[in-house]
């Protein structure tokens, strides 16, 4: 039931999203611009306009729009002319194959990262790490991209430059994007155990005479995942954010490029649903969180 | 009654850091535990109570604080300086402890069983089984019921009282030679507080365990004790019998804390006003060099100021006031309080 | 491996007072927060200054002396910072895209802060059905990358930096609106908050004198963390296309205009990547240090 | 499904009990508090929880009245509901005459100046960014909108040094000062807007065995000099019996006992006062002995046992006491207890 | 057998999703469409040294008679195959461009163009009949141009616009075999190519649009070829080592101004403007000097008949400007410079370049970036001047001319108007040199825009590869343009 509720909400907040986005959309932009080279006629361009339904009051575009969406026809984009859902799922995979990844070594690293440097309290490496996510927070995501571009393929032609293909490939981008919103999982762990370990109940595990490792990775780490759990299904939001902007650097032919794409021509139907999936998917996101911490914290469970 | 000592605690000393400053909390405290024994420590929130349990089982976060000096003498090895290997092998298994707030201490996310097994299965090397049996029959023990149900429930599923019980079954799942328990009853209903005490000293009785008994209610005290160990701003202030505490006592504090309480059966027609120990509780990070009672004390002189008072023994009493002969005959017995 | 929260070291013989007394360091030094302070200090003097102190014109082209390196790689004392692709001055350019940039991210994270505080406020305060609308659009807006959001938003609204900062700003708010409200539902079992009641204080009065000044210190850390993401925003709009435009120049446009340079004239990249670095660490370690000063627990 | 049996079982009694010296200040009729819970699923029944069921009694003007009873027995649910912290499901209030549980909130407004509350944890009770000045001027802000500054700074000095808070020490937080002196703090920031009728929920529970005596007295002090009535709220026993001069005994959200206080030191007669007084640690290590020891654990508030909720516990309960639902009844001068059995 | 020829990788901007060459008319996608389809007259550039002229030659089309004014027979080459097998066959070209001609059809912008065609009849299998609407000069310079490439009508059919575009089939030198929108496009030789069989194997072109990342993967042998090499990262190519860069030149990027805004309305201050702008240093240090100043709106490759190399360069002379700015009724109002962010090549760099000039005679200029200048209005209050490029193919005055400037921010265009319509429908020669001069003329004397500069386009080759670029953004990787030394 508590589903059904969240499944309702999330719906309602996708609707409120695509309402939004549709008389954005509609009020500010014209594609037409960008379907035809700047050499064209403005005759042509009214044409064109009438063409793809763009001439008739938003209200009567909305309705429209909202009787396809309920035959399941989430319209087509402008450009290459095809349904837009197809479109999308020709590039989720290549998203999800540069997300997932990077989503587990970002978690790897920010996990080991942030428990190393709580045990540590106040070593030189907490210090470091402290200072590193700051600063890794503060490099732009494009920035990073290029210059790893530049050392690992130019330099030291270690990698290739971009695009999809041999596992060499994933290198790049996995790692820019990880590195990222590792930094703030780091940070974030390292707050939690710092927290956790001045608990009673660390202490108490530990007058019990249970090897450190114990006490740490059983008692401690299973009570300061639980926050950094929430704030992991925020982090793939933005790791999904990021991942726009590194399939531009890596030429990743991913569903980011195509949200961007869209924004940049005002290709609507492809723009809302883009728009729609990213929503969905940290909806999504954000709904296996809660399930993993009420599997996580009995103390959930019987709310 | 031949007793052999089984804990000697000598001269500890535990400063705590926070903000820049230094907080005594245990300062130059000596003492000792019999086999069998009850010894209880009394003493006002922050006079260093939990502190010396901690120091005692070498539990002070690195982060917050150090046990700066002293000795913990168990079973001739100290304490304070064996391996951490061996000192595992001793923590729960030899000396258990009871935290102050069992909601606190017990894993939120752990259930009851795992956290009884995990003792057994660490220092007894059950098997998973073994140990699950063990734990079940341990909150039978305690008086859990249906103890085979609530080894997989998670603590907040608990009343207060039973995770307390909880506590005690986890401590005394490998029949420890030393009970320390912090403050086990103070938040706990008065009728499940009797449970407890009642518990306790059944299973002490069964045992033969010491205990090492903290608590700040006198009341307690004078239903448990065989030694009172009196702490005020960090030091015991006053050791003795539990019948020379309760009826000759020699500090001045002790004496305060006596008379503060009100007795269920006084204070009825004309006045109901209880005698107060004046004054708060001193900041264990200003304290003067002097006594660290003289601002509250009604006897303070001068000299009070100047040095803090060494700690004088007779029979076996021994109590931190310079003028305690002074005082004592002043006042004469202390009305009985019934 | 030896564990932090385990045992205090061993004693080694007797222990001299001296050393013991002395507290171990802990925290960040003070010098960290000086530092810091300065920093930004510094960049905001020579943010509000540049107008005054920048050696040339930030448009000033000099289509012959193009991407000169910086002085100490050889260039002239004329551009301590070299000369971009027009040829104008990196130095001065820098200046004035540490004013823009600043001024994006105060007034941006000033917006968020002011609009997430209100909206957090009235929606734990009132509960019920504005609690629901409110928390739905709070909502709403998490589920959209705030990348997302921003490029769709200004691609559509323009590039005008006061349109950035308010996209920007209400792009953000909704994390502050959530954190405030989690605070203020946390503190409504607190206490002194039923006092107020119980002295008759009005629903409006509690939420102003008596809550919102509990929820300074959370706001106040997430800020100082928004400041540097709004920064990177800033840069990624930039990069991606949409971010401040010519003649307006902010750190990420510089950014933006480096990386097809950053083979033959990587240092026209470093420069602002340096600058948003030092503003972003120094914004961190502030807020650090705001949050401890602002709680009265922490004040001798 | 016996959730509401109680309920229905429940006589009113219309009748208030014992009004003890005089005009009642306060009366409490069949006062009810549900409180809703949080349902898992919307297909079981709205579950609530009778913290407080069906409980009646009256205070005489400067009369301090103490509450006892275990945790979650519904002490400070009975304390915040006669407050209107928390709106009462059924039942009256009546404070000097006027049913506060008709009033709309801005009625409520000028009563709240009369009725004060001092709550149990004085850590939580000081707002921690405000100084102390500050808190204890807060009412008066509120009620006394009229004061000059220079007035309401003289006031909040009168205040602070009647509570024994040196008035040099208003512009401080509350953290730097002491559970007592917090307590005391809270109880002048109670008293600033001069009010009749105190609820003093667990006042010295959170405090140090030396520092409660200086509020006990405190509490004697200003009922003397201001006629201030006081509901004395704790699980301490010997507190509550020391300070009151009437003790209600609470048990599972029902009173089962009001006594005077000499006979509920002496002469309990419901078997939980007796057990609860029994329970209580010897003052003296001479004086240890057997007890009567409760068993079991306190049932659910959601589903009380029928008819007498204390059965479950009792000694001397028998079959009946399931069935029927035990009234207050009188047993001597101002004695009343709630029990088939005695 | 084994096929030794090589693979071939291009490094391109962006790699989009759609290939009907109806529709695939960006910049962008013309390197591609072109290696797959081709038209019923093909360009032959190889006659001009520098690739910046063509002739029109046979293509699909054998052979082509004018039968009167308005009618032209085609005789297709017989034995040309579809890449999936299909004879080439006179059905298929009527298709071709009733497809485009239908006027519900999508293909707005390729009907503009070929508006001019009235009819296709299909005369037998191998012979179309073209008629027009009015006698057309320029009918066979339309038939080559991109939008006019040859789709096969059964396959189209069957798959429908969209799924075309997804999967083109035409009779060009590659053969599609796979296609990653933003990443990559995979071709295969066409074996039965009509012009012979490809040099290369397979043509890949992958999507890199970091200009950083496009060098990389050059330096790094990853693609073989790459093109868009910003101006000022030519030398970093050159000093890989392995990479030579290429150039040729391409269309004229102008400035365009709103003459129906009040300020710009007095032909004075454009003038003046026009006269501000030093082009020669914007070539020198913007285009490393490999841009041209051209004559006026003309290009060489029109033809000794309509092309008059007489016409000067657009002179710079900042103190005429100066004075002419005086003399007129500009008042120091804003003059806004709109640009895409991105769109051109040094677009931005050369807005501020412009208006720093401008500056410079003391108008109040400044840049506007907007990625929506296409959109702009007439009656945008905004709108100034903004900067925009011509066609360079179909070379003709007709298309250069009349496509660029009888659009709606000149004013007055009437008289301009006029004469383009008539050249539009002359086919004499002389008559048509008149005409153009005669409106370049006006163009010169209204100035409603300018000139700047004619711009090159940079690619990066590997060493060990011939292959030279056209002047359009083709990239023709036919058998006679593309060999691999070693
Ligand atoms: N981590 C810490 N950092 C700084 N000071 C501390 C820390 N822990 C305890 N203290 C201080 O040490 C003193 C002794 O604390 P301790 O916990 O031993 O008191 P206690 O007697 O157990 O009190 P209670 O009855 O409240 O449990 C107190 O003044 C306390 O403020
Ligand atoms: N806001 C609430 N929502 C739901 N249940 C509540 C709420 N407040 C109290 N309760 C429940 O009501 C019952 C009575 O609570 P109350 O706090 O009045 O007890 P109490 O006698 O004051 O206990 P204590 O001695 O622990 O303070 C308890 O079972 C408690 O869990
Ligand atoms: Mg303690
Ligand atoms: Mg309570």
């Amino acid at each position: 039931m508590f589903f059904i509720s969240r499944a309702l909400r999330s719906a309602l907040t996708l609707w409120a999203i695509l309402t939004i986005v549709f008389f954005a959309t509609r009020l500010t932009g014209d594609p037409t611009g960008f379907l035809m080279p700047p050499e064209m006629p403005e005759a042509q361009r009214i044409e064109l306009r009438a063409k793809l339904g763009l001439n008739d009051d938003i209200a009567t575009q909305y309705l429209r729009y909202g009787e396809a969406l309920l035959r399941g026809d989430f319209g087509q984009s402008f450009f290459s002319k095809r349904p837009v859902v197809e479109l999308f799922m020709e590039r989720v995979p290549n998203t999800l194959l540069l997300t997932v990844p990077a989503f587990v070594l970002s978690v790897a690293i920010g996990l080991c990262g942030g428990l190393w440097a709580a045990l540590r309290h106040n070593s030189l490496f907490d210090r470091s790490l402290t200072t590193a996510t700051v600063v890794m927070q503060a490099i732009p995501n494009f920035v990073v991209g290029i210059a790893t571009i530049l050392i690992f393929s130019l330099s030291l032609r270690l990698l290739p430059s971009g695009g999809m293909g041999t596992w060499k490939h994933f290198i790049l981008p996995v790692i820019t994007l990880a590195l990222a919103t590792c930094a703030n999982t780091a940070h974030l762990v390292r707050t939690c155990m710092l927290e956790v370990l001045a608990q009673d109940y660390m202490r108490y595990a530990r007058s019990k005479g249970l090897s450190p490792a114990v006490v740490v990775l059983k008692h401690g780490l299973r009570n300061a995942i639980l926050p950094v759990l929430t704030i992991m299904g925020l982090q793939f939001g933005g790791l999904v954010a990021g991942a726009v902007v590194t399939e531009s650097v890596f030429a990743w032919p991913g569903a980011g490029r195509l949200v961007i794409d869209a924004v940049m021509k005002r290709d609507f139907a492809l723009l809302q649903f883009g728009i729609l999936v990213f929503s969905a998917a940290i909806i999504f996101a954000n709904l296996l969180v809660d399930v993993a911490y009420g599997l996580l914290d009995p103390r959930i469970r019987e709310r | 009654m031949k007793q052999s000592e089984l804990l000697r605690v000598e001269n500890l000393r535990t400063y705590f850091y926070s903000q820049g400053r230094t907080v005594r909390a245990v300062e130059d405290v000596s003492f000792s535990v019999q086999q069998g024994s009850t010894v209880c420590l009394v003493g006002e929130s922050g006079s260093g109570k939990s502190a010396t349990a901690f120091s005692i089982l070498n539990l002070i976060p690195k982060s917050m604080g150090r046990v700066v000096a002293g000795k913990v003498l168990y079973g001739g090895e100290d304490l304070l300086r064996i391996s951490q290997r061996r000192q595992r092998t001793i923590l729960g298994n030899e000396i258990a402890m009871i935290f102050q707030e069992p909601a606190a201490a017990l894993n939120p996310v752990c259930t009851v069983g795992e956290q009884i097994a995990e003792v057994l299965r660490t220092h007894k090397q059950c098997s998973a089984r073994e140990a699950r049996r063990q734990a079940k029959a341990m909150l039978d023990r305690v008086g859990i019921p249906d103890a085979q149900r609530r080894l997989d429930d998670y603590p907040h599923q608990l009343s207060g009282g039973m995770r307390q019980r909880a506590m005690i079954a986890i401590a005394l799942s490998c029949r420890p030679k030393l009970l320390i328990a912090d403050e086990p009853t103070t938040a706990l209903d008065a009728t499940v507080q009797s449970q407890i005490l009642g518990l306790l000293h059944e299973l002490q009785a069964d045992t033969g365990m010491a205990l090492l008994f903290i608590t700040h209610d006198l009341s307690v005290v004078a239903e448990i004790a065989d030694r009172v160990l009196v702490m005020y701003a960090g030091r015991i202030v006053e050791e003795g019998d539990v019948m020379q505490i309760f009826d000759d006592p020699w500090m001045p504090y002790t004496r305060g804390l006596l008379k503060a309480r009100p007795g269920l059966h006084s204070g009825d027609g004309s006045s109901r006003r209880l005698s107060a120990v004046p004054g708060d509780p001193p900041d264990l990070a200003n304290l003067s060099i002097g006594c660290s009672f003289r601002p509250r004390c009604c006897h303070a002189a001068a000299d009070c100021a100047y040095r803090p008072p060494d700690l004088e023994t007779v029979r076996g009493h021994s109590v931190r006031c310079m003028h305690w002969r002074q005082i004592v005959e002043a006042a004469g017995e202390p009305e009985a309080v019934l | 491996m030896s564990i932090d929260i385990r045992v205090s070291e061993p004693i080694v013989g007797e222990t001299e007072d001296k050393l013991v007394l002395a507290p171990p360091r802990r925290g960040r030094p003070p010098a960290a927060r000086i530092i810091s302070l300065s920093i930004l200090f510094l960049m905001i003097l020579l943010a509000l200054a540049a107008p005054a102190i920048t050696p040339h014109d930030i448009s000033e082209q000099s289509l012959l002396s193009r991407l000169q390196p910086p002085v100490f790689a050889g260039g002239t004392d004329d551009h301590p910072l070299g000369t971009d692709h027009l040829g104008r001055d990196v130095f001065s350019r820098l200046l004035f895209a540490t004013r823009t940039t600043l001024f994006i991210a105060f007034a941006g994270v000033f917006i968020g802060v002011v609009a997430g505080t209100l909206g957090g406020l009235i929606s734990g305060t009132l509960g019920g059905w504005a609690d629901q609308c409110l928390s739905a659009v709070v909502d709403a807006q998490a589920a959209v990358p705030t990348t997302l959001v921003a490029l769709t938003a200004v691609a559509l609204a323009g590039t005008h930096p006061l349109v950035l900062v308010l996209i920007i700003g209400f792009s953000d708010y909704y994390r502050y609106a959530r954190i405030v409200r989690g605070q203020v539902v946390a503190l409504q079992g607190r206490s002194f908050i039923e006092a107020a009641r119980c002295s008759g204080a009005s629903p409006w009065r509690i939420a102003m004198r008596h809550v919102l000044p509990n929820t300074f210190s959370p706001v106040v850390v997430l800020a100082s963390l928004s400041f540097a993401e709004i920064v990177v925003l800033e840069s990624s709009l930039s990069f991606l296309g949409v971010g401040v435009q010519p003649p307006n120049v902010s750190l990420g446009s510089l950014l933006g205009e480096a990386r097809n340079y950053l083979i033959s004239t990587p240092w026209l990249a470093i420069f602002p990547c340096v600058v948003i670095v030092m503003i972003t660490v120094a914004a961190a370690t502030i807020g650090d240090w705001l949050r401890a000063s602002l709680d009265p627990r922490s004040r001798t | 499904m016996n959730a509401n049996i109680s309920d229905i079982e429940t006589p009113e009694t219309g009748a208030v009990p014992i009004t003890y010296g005089g005009k009642p200040l306060l009366e409490v009729d069949s006062l009810r508090v549900h409180l809703p819970l949080r349902n898992i699923s919307p297909f079981r029944l709205k579950r609530s929880i009778k913290a407080v069921d069906g409980i009646s009694f009256c205070i005489a003007p400067g009369e301090i009245v103490g509450v006892v009873g275990e945790s979650g027995s519904g002490k400070t649910t009975l304390g915040r509901s006669l407050l209107r912290l928390v709106t009462p499901s059924s039942g009256r209030i009546r404070f000097k005459g006027t049913d506060l549980t008709a009033l709309s909130s801005k009625e409520m407004y000028s009563f709240r100046r009369q009725m004060q509350m001092v709550f149990q944890d004085p850590y939580s009770s000081l707002n921690p960014r405000m100084t102390v000045a500050e808190i204890v001027g807060d009412p008066l802000s509120i009620h006394k909108a009229h004061l000059t500054t220079q007035a309401r700074q003289v006031r909040i000095a009168e205040l602070l040094s009647q509570v024994g808070i040196s008035p040099a020490h208003g512009s401080r937080h509350p953290h730097a000062f002491s559970g007592g002196q917090r307590q005391r703090i809270a109880i002048a920031r109670a008293l600033a807007t001069e009010p009749d009728f105190v609820v003093a929920d667990e006042p010295v529970s959170a405090l140090d065995v030396s520092v409660q005596a200086q509020i006990v007295n405190l509490l004697l002090d200003l009922k003397e000099r201001h006629a201030l009535t006081i509901l004395f709220i704790s699980h301490d026993l010997r507190v509550v019996s020391h300070i009151a001069d009437r003790v209600i005994v609470m048990y599972l959200g029902k009173v089962v006992e009001i006594a005077p206080a000499e006979i509920f030191r002496n002469a309990p007669a419901h078997p939980y006062t007796e057990a609860l007084v029994s329970a209580l640690p010897v003052p003296h290590p001479s004086l240890r002995r057997a007890r009567v020891v409760l068993k079991g654990e306190v049932p659910s508030a959601v589903t009380p046992p029928s008819g007498c909720v204390f059965r479950t516990r009792c000694s001397i309960a028998s079959a009946e006491c399931a069935k029927v639902t035990p009234d207050l009844r009188q047993v001597g001068a101002g004695h009343w207890i709630a029990c088939i059995k005695r | 057998q084994e096929d030794t020829r090589p693979p071939l990788t291009v490094g391109v901007n962006t790699v989009r999703a759609n290939f009907d060459p109806g529709l695939a008319l960006g910049n962008v996608d013309l390197p591609i469409t072109y290696n797959m389809f081709d038209t019923l007259v093909a360009r032959d550039f190889s006659k001009s040294k520098d690739r910046t002229s063509y002739e029109l030659v046979p293509g699909l089309a054998e052979s082509w008679k004018q039968i009167d004014d308005r009618t032209m027979e085609f005789s297709l080459r017989p034995d040309v195959h579809f890449h999936n097998g299909q004879p080439l066959t006179s059905a298929d070209v009527k298709f071709t461009f009733d497809r485009i001609l239908d006027p519900a059809s999508d293909y707005v912008e390729a009907r503009n163009l070929l508006k001019v065609i009235e009819r296709i009849d299909a005369v037998d299998d191998l012979t179309v009949r073209i008629t027009t609407k009015a006698p057309s000069p320029i009918l066979l310079q339309l038939l080559a141009y991109h939008t006019s490439e040859i789709v096969p009508k059964a396959y189209f059919e069957s798959v429908g616009e969209s799924g075309f575009g997804q999967k083109p089939v035409g009779t060009g030198p590659f053969d599609f075999v796979k296609l990653q929108p933003d990443e990559s496009i995979d071709l295969k030789a066409n074996d039965s190519y009509f012009r012979g069989r490809p040099t290369i194997s397979r043509l890949t072109f992958r999507s890199i649009p970091e200009v950083s990342a496009r060098i990389t993967a050059l330096a790094n042998g990853e693609v073989d070829i790459v093109n868009s090499i910003p101006p000022d990262q030519l030398k970093a190519v050159e000093s890989l080592g392995c990479c030579k860069v290429r150039s040729v030149l391409m269309n004229h990027h102008f400035i365009q101004y709103n003459t129906y805004n009040p300020v710009m309305a007095d032909v004075k201050l454009r003038q003046a403007l026009n006269l501000a702008i030093n082009r020669q240093l914007l070539v020198d240090a913007l285009w490393d000097g490999k841009a041209t100043l051209p004559h006026s709106a003309q290009y060489e490759a029109w033809g000794p008949e309509l092309y008059d190399p007489n016409r000067p360069t657009p002179p710079f002379d900042p103190d005429r400007a100066r004075q002419l700015l005086k003399e007129s009724s500009y008042k120091g109002q804003p003059i806004f410079y709109v640009t895409h962010p991105v769109y051109y090549t040094n677009g931005v760099a050369v807005a501020e370049a412009v208006v720093q000039m401008w500056k410079a005679i003391g108008v109040n200029a400044s840049v506007r970036v907007d990625e929506g200048w296409t959109q702009l209005t007439k009656d945008n209050p905004v709108l100034t001047a903004r900067n925009s490029s011509d066609w360079v193919v179909p070379t003709d005055p007709a298309v250069t001319l009349y496509m660029t400037w009888s659009k709606d921010l000149w004013k007055d265009e009437a008289h301009f108007d006029e004469l383009a319509e008539e050249g539009e429908t002359t086919l004499d020669r002389r008559r048509r040199h008149d005409i153009y001069q005669k409106m370049i003329d006006l163009f010169e004397e209204e100035a409603p825009g300018t000139y700047l500069y004619r711009a090159p386009e940079f690619y990066g080759v590997r060493s060990g590869i011939q292959w030279l670029p056209n002047t359009e953004y083709t990239m023709d990787f036919r058998p006679d343009n593309i060999h691999f030394t070693k």
